[in-house]
């Protein structure tokens, strides 16, 4: 018998709902126009992947529990108690289809956040058991490995060595006092690894100090994708801990929207309290330096390029012009995609998605929305930010065989910049 | 005559008091659930941008536009109309001015009638796309039939009255006052509070996005 | 009413025709088109009519006096004027103590009151005779049209 | 008493010529607000028509509908259709008194039996109230209308307290009053409501009867079409500016001046059923929108209690204020009771919260 249970799910259910969500549920119209928002309604059709619909359960024991008629429905044995059964059905509603990107939340007419309540919604379904075990596992590496996709220090020395070798300079490693504190994704590590290179350069030329932590190089967190506040507080104070240990004035969050969401939004919330150091995304830091005159490129990408708008980082933190200006710093021709910043469509991969195996159909049905926008500008080479978009947009493109190649942005300004710039 | 002294007098008192106690009601119960403290470091205001939120919301993104034409456009339509039709009323302004003591010009009789025949083709186009459009349909619950019903009413009965269609007339204003009190009885206890709701909604979204630095 | 009618009443209204007057006057159009075109006669009750202050002026202002004039005195005055318009005339009912009890426009050739009835024809007929048989009484009238009111 | 004779040959006796007749014929059609083609019927029957015996009762009441009926309007064609009718009992107006009076009612009644008329103008206290509040010759109300109504053909309650209890029932109605409709269930009642009606009104439904031997047509309110068939409102040439949204503000304004609706200073047109915006009052001279003044709506049931006379009719009549102010305390205590219980069940459901482990998550 498991541990997780119906009730404990229930408990959570409550214990989430606040006074936005009430007003949320309380507003809703069923309009539907947040379908039309969602990239899985949209290309699939479906009506069962309408945003506020992936809620029912949560949106039942908000009006059995905290509303007068509901309440009284409840008493006379009017209203349908919430099962295992249907949680277990609204699993790929809550999970597989939906990435938390939030476009449903801008678009709802009368002003509902559905990611905020989808986000919500998952600490009770973690609890009652009816997490995906795919989103199961990597938790439990994180937890017990230290990186969801089971990479541990050593891994990350073995790269350091590479980097090192390649540029010729020092990756500065626990070294207290250091002003900043960058952190990795475990995809950066395993399948970008000239982010760690464009990071080292980019540093030396700005002449900022900086230090890796081992204890804490890891910045995915997969109590964020999986929903479950217990296993991202666990996640968060790993990071918090050595970054106060080491007395550094700025964690930056790495090239990964949800890692970036997770200890820029939720991390002091989580501990209760606000850290001693300040959280900035490396594109917010680059876009800082580009602005002070110590971020210099002498050449540019001269293909025609277009941006991917990660939703974490653009449409749920509000980094939109940052990433343009470096854009148009490092490129010569740079063209927005319809629907952009902001209002960008999700990848389809984020929240936790795209660990998912059994549903990469889906996830590549949503991609068609991306393979639209791409399609009305024709980039040769697209941008991002975020390097679980770039792997599910690389999946959607090979899957639709469109031969756009993708970069990242803090290594593309890396290629580019100017050598003989030294250390200030 | 009985019947509609009936409803503009201890009818109407029973439906102010519901309706008064029942919006109050949920409100607090809504608003005490409160929110957690934050501590993130913010990186834009809460309150302007969740007042600001509350104008900007009526704005659609131009994709939805397109996409949700019949909702959007529909729903503009009878919104509206339903501003006018109430509060641009001679017969409606008098009644606010007795209760509240405030008063502004009307629109000519003419001009409201016409904006109340809109209004309730908007509503029945509107019903019939609920009834068809699959996302629609999936979610609606009687109760979106059954708000759909007491919103119309009100409306088609205000406008028989106005033409005086059917007889006798006290007949048909009492029962156009009455469709109002049931309209004021159900308001509070389903969708139709999103009337109140809809602007803490918004000023929470834009607060939460406004506190991110999100610049909608 | 000499009295009530001695109050001045000042009507302000923006336009002539401002109320019902107009009305009544497309309602004559359409009867005398009747009258024309089918030999079809019609009374307009112009009591029935909910005229506002000046509307009557109005009307009979628009119609005018024609050719004919005709007065009655049968249980009170009656006064028949064709309008400017042939066909059309104004029948205007009062009774003994002047007061208005009908108020009409007939659209037809002869209003019907103006005609002699066969039954007060052949009446007179009779008294003719009987007043030419005995020259002692050649008036014989009848009694008297001041009919007065009792009421109990 | 009733003469044998007929309308026709009365005429004529009187000298009246063919000629007389058919304009009084032209003038009954119009009181009675039957169009101009009815005349040649109206003139058949009227030939026909015999003079019924009426008998007049009076309980709580002030006397202004037969003030409307006598004063105004005497001597006119309704004075002549009083001259063929025979007004048996009306203890304002007859010269008998005491003993005498009543025994002129007793006379009708039973000479009568079965064809006379009963005008009732006057509220009665109901059956169940006590008598004492209005007798006459010392009998109740109640007995002596249920004891005349018994030979009648036909009940015609005049003025709005007989028709739907008027003043006298007005909030707390004190006396218990009631109207003639409710008590007198078995003989055909026709109601001529008004406070106090037109007089050509009342006539206008004697005539009828007289006319064509049965009541006319009623509404669902026992009023006759012909009288009550349309609303102020609809027949009130004031209407254009109502539809236009031109309304009076005050009595003293631009709006006022210029003849504009009085929807605004209350007037009760749109839900009041008569004839006054065509039939008017004083001859034909004026009647209350015409004047200045909104109507009262004083033909329908309970305008007494039907809200302020200076009102818009959008306006409730209760106090929605003290209501709404009684509410918003109610409601608050209410919200703030329920919101506190949501914390609580809230807070403990957080308490109820065990910390999730992947160790637990395993498990699943």
């Amino acid at each position: 018998m498991s541990s997780l249970t119906l009730e404990r799910g229930l408990y959570d259910f409550k214990a989430a709902i606040d006074a936005p969500i009430a007003s949320f549920f309380s507003s809703c119209v069923h309009c539907g126009l947040c379908a039309e928002a969602c990239l899985f309604y949209v290309e699939t059709g479906d009506p069962k992947y309408t945003p506020i619909r992936k809620l029912e359960p949560l949106r039942r024991v908000w009006e059995q529990e905290y509303t007068i008629l509901g309440r009284i429905k409840k008493a006379v044995g009017l209203s349908k108690p919430v099962t295992d059964d249907e949680l277990e059905e609204w699993k790929e509603l809550l999970y597989a289809s939906c990435t938390m990107c939030g476009r449903c939340s801008q678009v709802c007419p009368v002003g509902n956040d559905i990611a905020y309540m989808v986000k919500k919604a998952r600490e009770g379904m973690v609890s009652s058991g009816h997490a995906p075990p795919a989103l199961v596992g990597a938790a439990t590496r994180a937890v017990k490995i230290g990186s969801p996709m089971g990479v541990k220090w050593p891994a990350v020395q073995n790269q350091i060595k590479h980097v090192e070798a390649d540029t010729g300079l020092k990756i500065p490693v626990d070294v207290q006092g250091a002003e900043y504190m960058p952190l990795l994704s475990s995809m950066e590590i395993i399948n970008f690894p000239e982010y760690l290179g464009a990071l080292a350069k980019i540093f030396k030329q700005a002449g900022i100090t900086w230090t890796l932590a081992s204890k804490a190089f890891e910045a995915t967190n997969a109590g964020h994708q999986i929903g479950s506040s217990d296993i991202e507080r666990e996640l968060v104070v790993r990071v918090v801990d050595e970054a106060e240990r080491l007395g550094v004035k700025f964690v930056i969050g790495p090239e990964c929207g949800h890692a970036f969401n997770a200890i820029r939004w939720d991390g002091p919330e989580l501990i209760g309290r606000p850290y001693k150091f300040r959280v900035l995304h490396i594109i917010e830091l680059l876009e800082q330096l580009r602005a002070q005159g110590r971020l210099k490129v002498d050449s540019k990408v001269t293909e025609r390029l277009t941006f991917h708008d990660p939703c974490n980082m653009a449409r749920k933190s509000g980094i939109v012009n940052e990433q343009r200006n470096l854009l148009n710093m490092v490129a010569t021709e740079f063209v927005d995609m319809p629907d952009n910043g902001i209002h960008n469509w999700c990848c389809g991969g984020g929240g936790g998605a795209n660990s998912m195996e059994e549903y990469e159909h889906l996830r590549l049905k949503a991609f068609g929305r991306k393979r639209w926008q791409l399609e009305s500008v024709q980039p040769e080479l697209l941008v991002t930010a975020c390097a679980n978009c770039r792997l599910t947009m690389e999946e959607g493109l090979e899957h639709y065989k469109m031969e756009i190649p993708i970069a990242g942005l803090t290594e593309m300004i890396a290629e580019h910049l100017k050598e003989d710039e030294s250390a200030a | 005559m009985d019947f509609l002294l009936w409803v503009r007098g201890p009818a109407f008192n029973i439906a102010v008091a519901i309706f008064v106690i029942g919006v109050l009601a949920r409100l607090f119960e809504i608003l005490v659930l409160g929110r957690k403290s934050l501590y993130s470091e913010p990186k834009g205001a809460q309150m302007g941008p969740g007042v600001a939120e509350i104008f900007k919301r009526s704005v659609p993104l131009p994709d939805i536009v397109k996409r949700g034409a019949v909702t959007l456009v529909g729903g503009y339509i009878f919104h509206i109309g339903l501003f006018i039709t109430i509060f641009l009323f001679v017969p409606h302004i008098e009644f606010i001015h007795s209760v509240f003591g405030v008063r502004w010009p009307g629109l000519p009789n003419p001009v409201v009638d016409a904006v109340t025949v809109i209004t309730m083709v908007a509503l029945i186009v509107l019903l019939v796309h609920r009834i068809r459009q699959p996302v629609k349909r999936m979610l609606s619950t009687s109760e979106d039939y059954l708000t759909w019903l007491v919103t119309f009413l009100p409306i088609l009965t205000g406008w028989l009255a106005y033409h005086r269609i059917v007889n006798p007339y006290p007949l048909v204003l009492g029962l156009h006052i009455l469709s109002v009190e049931v309209l004021m009885v159900v308001l509070p206890f389903t969708k139709l509070m999103h009337t109140f709701t809809v602007f803490i909604s918004r000023w929470y979204n834009g607060a939460i996005y406004g506190r991110r630095g999100v610049q909608s | 009413m000499s009295a009530l009618d001695q109050i001045a009443v000042r009507v302000e209204t923006a336009d002539r025709f401002a109320h019902n007057a107009l009305p009544v006057l497309h309602e004559v159009r359409h009867a005398l088109r009747r009258l024309v075109e089918a030999g079809e006669s019609t009374v307009i009750d112009l009591h029935s009519m909910p005229f506002g202050p000046g509307d009557e002026e109005d009307l009979l202002a628009a119609l005018g006096t024609g050719e004919v004039a005709a007065q009655l005195q049968a249980l009170g005055e009656s006064r028949v004027t064709e309008t400017i318009y042939p066909g059309v005339w104004i029948v205007d009912h009062y009774n003994t103590h002047g007061q208005r009890i009908a108020f009409q426009i007939e659209v037809t050739p002869v209003p019907s009151v103006l005609v002699a009835h066969a039954d007060d024809m052949a009446d007179g007929l009779q008294r003719l005779e009987a007043a030419l048989a005995d020259p002692a009484e050649p008036e014989c009238r009848p009694a008297s049209n001041e009919l007065r009111s009792q009421h109990g | 008493m009733v003469d044998s004779i007929t309308l026709g040959e009365s005429l004529r006796r009187q000298g009246v010529s063919r000629r007389g007749f058919m304009k009084f014929c032209a003038a009954t059609a119009s009181m009675m607000a039957l169009p101009p083609s009815m005349v040649p019927a109206i003139a058949a029957s009227l030939e026909k028509a015999r003079r019924p015996s009426v008998i007049w009762l009076s309980f709580q009441e002030c006397t202004g509908c037969t003030e409307s009926l006598t004063r105004s309007h005497a001597p006119t064609v309704e004075g002549l259709i009083f001259d063929f009718i025979s007004l048996d009992y009306h203890h304002t107006l007859q010269v008998a008194a005491g003993d005498q009076a009543e025994a002129a009612r007793e006379a009708a009644m039973h000479e009568n039996a079965g064809k006379y008329i009963v005008v009732v103008d006057g509220s009665i206290p109901g059956p169940g109230s006590n008598p004492g509040y209005s007798t006459i010759a010392g009998i109740s109300n109640y007995d002596m209308l249920m004891e005349t109504v018994k030979g009648a053909a036909a009940v015609v309650a005049v003025g709005t307290c007989a028709a739907y209890g008027g003043l006298p029932k007005a909030d707390p109605n004190p006396t218990g009053a009631v109207a003639i409709q409710s008590v007198v269930r078995d003989k055909p009642v026709v109601n001529v409501p008004g406070c106090p009606p037109i007089p050509t009104v009342i006539t206008g439904v004697l005539a009828h009867f007289l006319t064509f031997g049965k009541l006319p047509e009623l509404d669902a309110l026992g009023r006759p079409m012909a009288f009550y068939g349309q609303s102020i409102h609809d027949r009130c040439y004031r209407r254009p500016f109502y539809d236009k949204g031109l309304f009076a503000g005050t009595f003293d304004d631009e709006g006022a001046r210029k003849g504009w609706c009085l929807y605004r200073l209350g007037c009760k047109g749109p839900m009041t059923y008569n004839a006054c915006a065509t039939a008017k009052w004083n001859l034909g001279t004026s009647w209350p929108v015409e004047s200045g003044h909104g109507c009262l709506g004083c033909s329908e049931p309970n305008f007494w209690d039907a809200g302020g006379f200076y009102q818009a009719l959008s306006i409730p009549t209760s106090n929605v204020t003290r209501t709404a102010t009684a509410a918003v305390a109610a409601g608050a205590a209410i919200g703030i009771a329920a919101g506190l219980a949501n914390r609580a069940k809230k807070a403990s459901a957080a308490k109820q919260h065990k910390t999730v482990t992947v160790d637990q998550l395993g498990e699943g």
